[in-house]
């Protein structure tokens, strides 16, 4: 297993493909950059986890995805909504907190879901997703309607227990589930390195009878190929795999993280030389107008700060709304 | 049908005649898994040897080896196949996980833990998952997962297979939670608890599993947050859940024969919990023994206790008496296990206490 | 020392002046940590990120890059060095179970478990190992253990890491439980808590952080077991823990200009409870308010109701009224949240109303 | 890895230790086999899990251990006690719980405990002594005292997460810690070969980084040869490994199971084939004297039927004991 170079797999998607998976990325980038600036107002509450740096990983595997296929997530769960088709208004009303967020102000940044498009939480227990999402996976199988599911975790979150027994458990069940480890380095402040102890992520999966693959997760294109194979084998009944993407995060672990396990120029350097939407361009050159993927970019800021300027405007829940939906009566 | 002769106000959703059937607690509980997976093809058992024999070096591909580790699957990988009664690796969050994961997305999960004791290597999968779902993103979840699990001490298996965590359960919110006394209201409430369209936790008390009793039949179900007054009463109310039940009513009838009216009342599920058939039970006696064997401290009783001093104080005739083990792991000796569990000779001294009080 | 002016009959273990310093409340239990490692090299600290700057692209391996979630542990890697600032992978039940095991075989571990909500992953190192060695091996087994976490809402950080799950570790026979309400309490506290030979549980409500207060410097102990009353008053107990003390002592402060004496009474430790000062304090006003954090059902607060409407029924003069978040998970809104908690607004609404009440 | 043939090491242990070891092994299958007639009587309270045919596992395994260092075990745990040392006596004392039991009939036979001799108890939470065990070598390597623990589990118990986190963890942070698998292919009725995923336990160290070797776990030699490496490791700071010990199970899970996942002829196979004691004859023939192996098996027999007397007779625990030694004063 060696980090493979992007493929030249530009060709095998549609021009409109190519796009959506631009903007996909784009909005992503947006969302979480002008976050980082929402975040300084003290406006919103708790703590957000900011995808950027990682967002050809997110769309690289969830463009393999329908919506009736299910993914779970994490707490830097932004971009895995925005890859698989949350709605950015809704997800902005909602890291504010508000009545009309996809979660009707309830969740927040570390619980945005939307289950109609097949997105199963962003989740705020490291580990949280490998479980649940082999149970969406079971209920595919079950069904024999060829979805399959996909759990997002971080090197931090590899050495939880819950993700190695549902990896385990998947192979035993023979189960269509891709288990997508973003290795973006560290945990909060810890190297990945530190605490993985065979420094391997990946070489894991052989232990519990799963195939694995490591990819670039700043190449959309090497995520996509390795993803679009998994998702395949699950679908077909080959069952379960793992892809370890790695990955450079540019933000602090959190919002207010000092940062101070690397240096400003580590950060200056990793987003200078590993920026998805850059490395996307370069690679679709020849293939797509770079005005195109200009205007996109555009769109994007401006959905953002459509979705931001409502989002501040919009209604808290009402206090009524306190004991709403514990039951499904009560 | 002599299992609810007594019910007032509550429990029966048919009407007229039903027949009934003698069998087990063990048995109504299988009986009601069937009756589920016969009405419901999304009704899935996944959990560690509920058939038993995969793999290995087992000679008969039909056989199940297990059935569960007290026999309370059995028979159902036979008639319901290997798809629906899916046995694991020894793995309680994937189990868990994986029936939460499966239950939020359409299935509808009646997962095993086995002991109730387990819940600490995996309770995060209800705890801050499954329970949590509905609210967390907005009423737009639904997450019909029963979780089924043994609890109770009196057989021997000593401090780690003997709890009764289901006080831990109660005051976890999103979630139900069930404690049967009997096999008629295991098979009502455990149809009631599948059916449920929220995660639902089902505690069954080990040494109830070969007590027998009538059991009606086919469909039979009991709604969640309905107690049962076992045993009608004037002078003093016993508030008894789970095997304690049966020693109260022991007490009850013994005290009978002194002239000495007793009323037993089983909640029979703790959340959602019936506040009126309790409040209204303290207003008639006004004098309270709760039999409860979860916890002695922040326990099912003191939940119970904290309702009626808020809401039945003007009722009281006299303090309420807790009756629960002491705040220690459950011994081994046989002899300091009789004298943990909150059996009839406590019930019975505390209600003789407690009439003379005021 | 203002700190403990109030107290009675209790806490202080030094005698005459000790000197103070302002200090906040993280502050108070970084010098608690910092202070029983210097007086005991057997003391170990074990968790996520501790120091933070463990391998990865660290420029400076000098470097304390996190210091803990909140920073409460900055420093002490600096001062103790790595044998003794642990940071471990994100695997609990690791760091639980192996301080657990490292505890019974002779360290003095203080894990972190970060935010309590996550004690669904790990619970079993604590609930079904430390808890119960000593029990369960005969008394053969001592396991000094603690084990510190953040609880609470107030910070808008939501379902999963804002909970207050200490009712449940008090119900665990074999642990102490430790809910501190302000800085001197957390550092006398802490420092008891490392010195205990039983495990014990640390809670520390994130919304009091940044909190400040005059805190003995030095070696400072306060006993487990021993409540606190940080108001007197005649006319009404409020008891409260954690966080809610200081929501308890603003109301007392607010209604002592009306004329109403308001007694608060902090019970610090939630495991061994101080009984005999719930009581006596119930004893004194008749009336009580019971302000609590941790759950709407089967919680410390209703362990209190119980415990008075068993032994402190006689003088009571009202019911009692619990203030407690709703039976729901914690909300994201700062709204709601706002709502959800046990805050003054509540607390002294109860009060007013069972003034009025008899 | 491959499955080793026993080394001929015997060579590397004097006569005492031979029969030391034999005399242990012979403790063990007499204590069990006596234990499975008088659990039919219906005296001994709860669950018993015999440990018949697995003796030269752990009795390989603490041949190499002192009493100063622990081994942590599992709900099939009289064989490791007897192994590291515990009284017969006070052990069966605890099966019948009887006050003057190991744990003064506290714990009973899946608590037993003796730390003074190293024991770090029998447990019931199957994946329990993993990470209790690298608790008591982070102990024995902060104390700098060359102390290894041993963590035993079986084959089913190796798929509980604790157990992964325990391992990753002990090479994170490098200590002497010892993971033994007994895979005697079965959980309670699910064969090895279904709940493991990639089919092979001892392959799935190497994901962690810990360096692993199977061997036959009936056969003395062959487990106190690998076992001799792990502890010098161990010992010597080179951190945790693991072994698996393949085994066969002569008993049902528990005393009660009525054994149907396999045939009444593979147990009389079992027995025949794989009996560690007759194993251990035939590799010290010529070295020891038969018959003072007959007169260790006749000992034993004498020690278990003299124990098994004296519980019987023994006083129960007198009921203010049981709410002592719930903490240090209560
Ligand atoms: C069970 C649990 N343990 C610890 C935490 C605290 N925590 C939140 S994120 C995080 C680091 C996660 O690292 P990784 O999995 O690599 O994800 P990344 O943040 O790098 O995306 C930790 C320790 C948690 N939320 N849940
Ligand atoms: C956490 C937990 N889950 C399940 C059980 C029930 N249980 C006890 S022993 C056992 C099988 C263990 O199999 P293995 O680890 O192979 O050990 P063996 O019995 O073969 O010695 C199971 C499932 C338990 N005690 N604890
Ligand atoms: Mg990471
Ligand atoms: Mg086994």
């Amino acid at each position: 297993m060696t980090l493979s170079t992007a493929p030249a797999a530009a060709q095998d998607l549609s021009t409109d493909q190519l796009l959506e998976a631009y903007r996909r990325m784009a909005k992503i980038r947006k969302f979480e950059q002008r976050l980082h600036l929402e975040n300084q107002t003290g406006d919103i509450p708790g703590f957000i986890h900011l995808y950027a740096g990682e967002e050809a990983t997110a769309v690289g595997v969830c463009m393999n995805l329908k919506d009736t296929d299910y993914i779970g997530s994490t707490h830097r769960g932004h971009g895995h909504c925005i890859a698989k088709g949350c709605d950015i208004k809704g997800m902005m009303y909602e890291i504010f907190g508000k009545q009309d967020g996809l979660c009707h102000g309830k969740g927040g940044s570390m619980h945005i879901a939307d289950l109609s498009v097949g997105m199963l939480g962003a989740n705020g227990i490291v580990g949280g997703a490998p479980p649940l999402a082999t149970g969406a996976a079971l209920t595919a199988k079950y069904l024999g309607n060829h979805g399959v599911s996909v759990a997002f975790s971080g090197d931090g979150g590899s050495n939880q227990g819950t993700v190695f027994e549902a990896m385990n458990m998947a192979v035993v069940l023979n189960l269509p589930v891709v288990f997508v480890f973003e290795n973006n380095g560290f945990g909060e402040a810890s190297g990945a390195d530190y605490s993985v102890g065979s420094k391997d992520v990946a070489g894991r999966a052989a232990g519990f009878g799963l195939p694995a693959v490591k990819v670039d997760g700043t190449d959309f294109f090497a995520v996509y190929e390795a993803a679009k194979d998994a998702v395949a084998l699950g679908r077909s009944g080959g069952g379960p795999s793992v892809i370890e993407a790695k990955n450079y995060r540019w933000f602090g672990h959190f919002e207010g993280d000092a940062n101070l396990y690397r240096t400003k120029e580590q950060i200056e350097e990793i987003k200078r030389d590993h920026d998805p939407l850059k490395i996307f361009r370069s690679k679709v050159e020849g293939l797509i107008d770079m005005a195109e993927l200009d205007k996109i970019e555009q769109e994007a800021e401006q959905e953002v700060d459509e979705s931001v300027a409502e989002a501040r405007a919009a209604a808290e829940p009402t206090p009524d709304q306190l004991t709403v939906d514990v039951y499904k009566n009560y | 049908m002599t299992a609810t002769s007594t019910v007032k106000g509550t429990t029966m959703t048919q009407t007229g005649e039903q027949k009934t059937k003698r069998m087990s607690f063990r048995q109504a509980i299988n009986a009601a898994m069937a009756e589920a997976m016969r009405e419901d093809e999304k009704v899935v058992l996944i959990g560690e040897d509920l058939r038993g024999g995969n793999g290995g070096t087992n000679p008969d591909p039909t056989v199940e080896a297990f059935g569960g580790v007290f026999g309370v699957t059995g028979g159902l990988w036979t008639e319901f196949g290997g798809d629906r009664v899916i046995d694991t690796p020894i793995s309680e969050s994937a189990i868990l996980g994986a029936a939460a994961g499966a239950a939020v997305t359409g299935l509808r999960p009646v997962a095993e833990l086995m002991f109730m004791d387990f819940f600490g290597v995996c309770y995060d999968e209800i705890y801050n998952q499954a329970a949590k779902f509905r609210y967390m993103f907005g009423g737009k979840a639904t997450t019909p997962l029963t979780v089924r699990g043994i609890i109770g001490a009196g057989v021997g298996a000593a401090a780690q297979h003997s709890t009764s965590p289901y006080h831990l359960f109660t005051s976890t919110p999103g979630v139900k939670v069930v404690v049967p006394s009997n096999p008629a209201d295991a098979k009502g409430l455990l149809l009631a608890s599948i059916r449920d369209d929220d995660p639902v936790i089902f505690c069954e008390h080990k040494a109830l599993y070969d007590v027998k009793g009538d059991v009606p039949v086919g469909s039979y179900v009991i709604p969640l947050g309905k107690a049962n007054f076992t045993r009608r009463g004037t002078d003093v109310t016993i508030i008894a859940i789970g095997n304690p039940v049966n020693a109260a009513n022991k007490v009850a009838d013994k005290l009978k024969g002194e002239g000495i009216s007793v009323e037993v009342l089983d909640p029979r599920t703790t959340s959602p919990l019936d506040e009126e058939a309790v409040l209204q039970s303290v207003a008639d006696t006004g004098r309270v023994v709760i039999a409860d064997e979860s916890a002695a401290r922040c326990g099912f009783g003191h939940d119970l206790a904290a309702l009626i001093a808020q809401k039945g104080f003007h009722d009281l005739k006299a303090p309420i008496h807790l009756v629960t083990p002491p705040h220690s792991p459950v011994p081994f000796s046989h002899a300091l296990e009789q004298l943990w569990i909150p059996g009839a000779e406590r019930i019975e001294e505390a209600v003789r206490t407690v009439l003379k009080e005021d």
